[in-house]
């Protein structure tokens, strides 16, 4: 199968601000994204859990594949969402049939 | 004082608060007991639902008094003020920063629609009538306290403040526009929309209440157990006074504008709550840096228990020495 | 025609168009109230349980009538033949091609439960009655229209088709399988089986109805926000035009094999609604290359809310007036 | 004798056990039907609350008995020595090995909450009455048995054993801190409060039972389908023989402590019933490996239909007989 | 520890294709998967959540941890049930222990 | 962006041992992690869904990202948890953006 080379960007960022972090990846021309639940998880400020909640809580993890030359325009985008707030952006190399769809 | 105490008794042998209690108990013990979040959030929608319509059925009974535009501005006032008073008195007893100190303001002048719903039917079960849109002076009292929190960091020279989106995303959250919605219907289906829906949104209400309660017991028993450390004597000291303080601010305009003695003690009730659904998820988005530890264990894990407890009794009985009813 | 004026009015302000109206005013004005899919899960489940359950309880009570084969009979023959005219009038009046033509065809040879759930509440507002088999025939009804499709796209030179297992999986449906065991239990436990459960199936119906509707209207919402653009007024006329046919064909239908004027409604409504569970599902397995935005937005956000707030009415003025009734 | 069948047949013909059927028929035949996990744990969190909340309730209206403790204590060694048997026997008759047998051993030491409202029920249709603390029993029997699985596997010279942490979190298990919990908050409200929340944990509560067996259903259904090949003829025999030797030692116990006619088939049905939540999360903590396949196809797909459909009618006529009330 | 050599394949697909991405896994002779919900995202044919939808919608995310020889066959059993619908492939290098799960 | 080298680490793991395996993480020194829901999976030990599930039942996931050097405590505090047990370490190579958060 023909691959192509990707870039795989996962943003743990908190649930209130995910409208943010898909506006700004819109606006930055991204042309896809999968949200993912996240239902617990620990870091710096603690331990927390998804479990009985009421409000917009905890984190959601999206994730970006992308075209490695787009890569940096993605987390110029992401980061100015994130960059005040607490969450986690991680880079991995992939690899993805039907290029033609990134 | 036998009577509050009386009161508090009965209150504190309730269903509502031993589920309350079973909840924390389980989350301290560190129980696997947990309500899973979509549960959780259906029973907030059906409580809020319920509340809503059944504000609206009594206005569509009674007719719309003429306190209604006064008790609504009454609201208004008291959320954006409370958080002054909140901001003072942190900063004053407290070691807290400016921005920590303004979120957690943002949340004494907004409300818990659980404690309310509690007070309700506390009330009820005491034969005490209230004023319906009570539940519209409940919903416009969500929003601006944060308003008035944003205005103290940003003049305390703190960071954070008024992002894009963000007022519609606070005036449109989820519960408000749940809360009105359902108020609205309930206003214009009447008592024969509210026949129809009875033996969903009425009778068994007070058990759905029960099962959220020992789900808010899990959630403020599992912050209390991260929280240690975080939160100080003074601040507990805080989120004791503060109610208190409040309640007498919504006792005063509570007389002033003519509530009925039901809902002089709903008014004191949203004065005194603070909001840990709502103001938490805006705090997120405008004072990221403030400690979430700090503002959800007072609120959740300090106020609402004490409110729920000895905090109601305590406003009925000032409520009623006031009004000349006891 | 008053008559129906009334009739529409009073449905219009009923607490489930209501709620309906609310969740889409929610989602149209980007409010963040949204309802879990667990828990909008949970309420399909209840709601098709018990319109299950009730229809074969009153097969219990009275008895399989004589028309019941026949009434089985023409709703399978309505879900395959209103495809084609469907199929039809779209190429006339719309630009959607062969594929996209066909699978919007589908949604609206079969049926959505819960317009016929909102319409035996109407029928019971208004005191009429209706066959309870009316259940077993909307389980009838939900498959053939698929078939019919497929047959379409298949002879018009399209792609896609009968994948492997697919009819199974139709036929073997989740919701297909939860109406007709409901049915076949309330069949069975008759009379005493419901007195057992009816504060379960029963009381709360109504109630349960709204939140669901509410959640409908959201999901409505979000769908026509997305949807500017790919949905033509042409195709909002055929969202409007195809159940008035279908129901004039349901109400031939009706009158032909013998039904109540109850029965007759509930068969024009079944024949004038278009699915959007199980089709949709279905559609993305077997036609891929159609675009859901195009059958969804018609279905849940055209169709839906027209029998739901003037459909049903009209239907139950149409078969008044028919029946000699009126 | 006509008795036992009679029984079984209105009991094979109620909603619940009906429900059930369709749960298992849908997974078997590969229908996509499912329950959401929130919304199973949702009814689960329900069904808890209400039996136990009950089982108070009824505590406080006629005492406290003098049997309490000693059926507390008959619980306590029933859930202690059955593995024992269990284990004996699997040992005899299957060719598990020593894990294997422990872990299955494990489960019918312990109960299943579920079959005990089941019997509740059949009960309180029959007009038998019970003693209501025989929840607080239900509970004090989840544990001991699991104790006695991993004493069998360390002295068999098996591998696994008692991690740290896995007593506390065995006895502070999420269903029974909430069976007891709200027993005790039964107790404590009594009559008053369960007025209030009647309307919720009671009268629903068939309904709920009968779409809780609808998810079993599916559950066990699912379960069978892998099950192929794992579960042999023979370990189906002692998931039949074992309930039916348990109910008979219950039986022995209940009239040596001297209960109540309904007590005593209740206190059988416990012996006779196997875990299929607790003790299996349980063992994979303890002996992982055990294989789960075994456990939960015996638990779930053979003692808990058999007890549904036959033992509990058969335990009801044994209890009659040995009471001397037939 | 020892670590090995593995692809990490991570399918995301329309949720009413997921039994038969499955079997065609399981027919591909693939070992092993795990399916991770999805809640939302957003690609060419729009944006779309989970959030209160009633029928088998949306995506789910299939994850299959694989020995790197196998991954051609892999590739092809699900690019069979992929092609012809929306959807995402993507293949990242890892390294697994225990081996010989694999 | 400044990005730095990291080790994304991902443990399926059986959901009644989570408590277990995140215990052993805070212990390992693990400054954070993520927990994601997975509804359904397939192994060794056959086929299982989460679908209508009361128990602590299935599986979860738990993500790391560390610092390349502390790769190997985790993964010896990671295995004496899950040893015994069926469940999955993958590890990928991956970038992060705020390295000292990590
Ligand atoms: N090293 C890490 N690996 C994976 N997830 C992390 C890590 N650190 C933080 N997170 C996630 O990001 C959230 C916020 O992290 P923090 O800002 O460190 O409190 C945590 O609750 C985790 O869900
Ligand atoms: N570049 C991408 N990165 C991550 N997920 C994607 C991407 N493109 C599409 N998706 C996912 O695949 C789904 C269908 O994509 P599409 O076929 O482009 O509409 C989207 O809704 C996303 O969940
Ligand atoms: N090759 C694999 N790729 C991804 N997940 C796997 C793989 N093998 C096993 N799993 C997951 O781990 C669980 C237990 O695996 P096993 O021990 O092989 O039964 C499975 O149910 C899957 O959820
Ligand atoms: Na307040
Ligand atoms: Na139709
Ligand atoms: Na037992």
């Amino acid at each position: 199968m023909e691959m192509h080379d990707a870039k795989r960007v996962s943003i743990v960022i908190e649930a209130p601000l995910e409208g943010r972090l898909t506006d700004a990846l819109d606006e930055a021309g991204v042309t896809g994204y999968t949200i993912m639940p996240v239902t617990g998880g620990s870091g710096r400020s603690g331990k927390w859990t998804r479990d009985g909640q009421v409000g917009r809580s905890g984190m959601v993890n999206v994730i970006c594949l992308i075209r490695p030359e787009r890569l940096d325009g993605l987390l110029e985008a992401a980061f100015a969402v994130v960059e005040p707030h607490i969450g986690v952006v991680s880079v991995t190399d992939a690899q993805v049939l039907r290029a033609e769809r990134f | 004082m036998t009577d509050i105490l009386n009161l508090a008794t009965a209150n504190l042998i309730s269903p509502i608060i031993l589920s309350f209690a079973l909840g924390l108990f389980a989350a301290l013990a560190r129980s696997d007991l947990t309500i899973p979040e979509a549960v959780a959030k259906g029973m907030s929608i059906y409580l809020l639902f319920a509340i809503g319509f059944k504000g609206g059925v009594s206005i569509a009974a009674h007719g719309i008094d003429a306190t209604l535009i006064s008790a609504l501005l009454a609201g208004i006032v008291l959320s954006f003020s409370l958080p002054f008073i909140a901001f003072a008195l942190l900063r004053l007893i407290t070691r807290l920063n400016a921005t920590d100190a303004a979120a957690v303001a943002a949340h004494y002048g907004s409300i818990s629609i659980v404690t309310f719903v509690a007070g309700t039917s506390v009330l009820e079960g005491a034969g005490i009538m209230a004023e319906g849109y009570l539940v519209a002076v409940a919903a416009a009292m969500e929003a601006p306290a944060i308003l008035s929190a944003l205005w103290l960091v940003a003049h305390g020279g703190g960071e954070g403040g008024m992002k894009p989106g963000l007022l519609r995303e606070i005036l449109l959250n989820g519960s408000i526009v749940l809360l009105v919605g359902a108020f609205l219907i309930g206003g214009v289906t009447g008592q024969d929309g509210f026949d129809k829906i009875a033996a969903f949104i009425d009778s068994p209400f007070q058990g759905v209440l029960c099962l959220f309660l020992l789900d808010m017991g899990l959630v403020a028993g599992r912050g209390l157990r991260q929280a240690k450390g975080v939160v100080t004597l003074n601040m507990v000291a805080f989120g004791i006074t503060m109610p208190l303080i409040g309640s007498v601010i919504g006792l005063a305009l509570g007389l002033l504008i003519g509530l009925s003695q039901g809902g002089i003690v709903l008014l004191m009730i949203l004065a005194a709550s603070a909001s840990y659904i709502a103001v938490p998820a805006a705090m997120r988005v405008a004072l990221p840096q403030a400690n979430p530890a700090v503002y959800l264990t007072l609120s959740l894990g300090v106020t609402f228990p004490f409110n729920l407890t000895l905090g109601i009794p305590i406003y009925m009985a000032l409520a009623a020495t006031a009004a000349g009813g006891a």
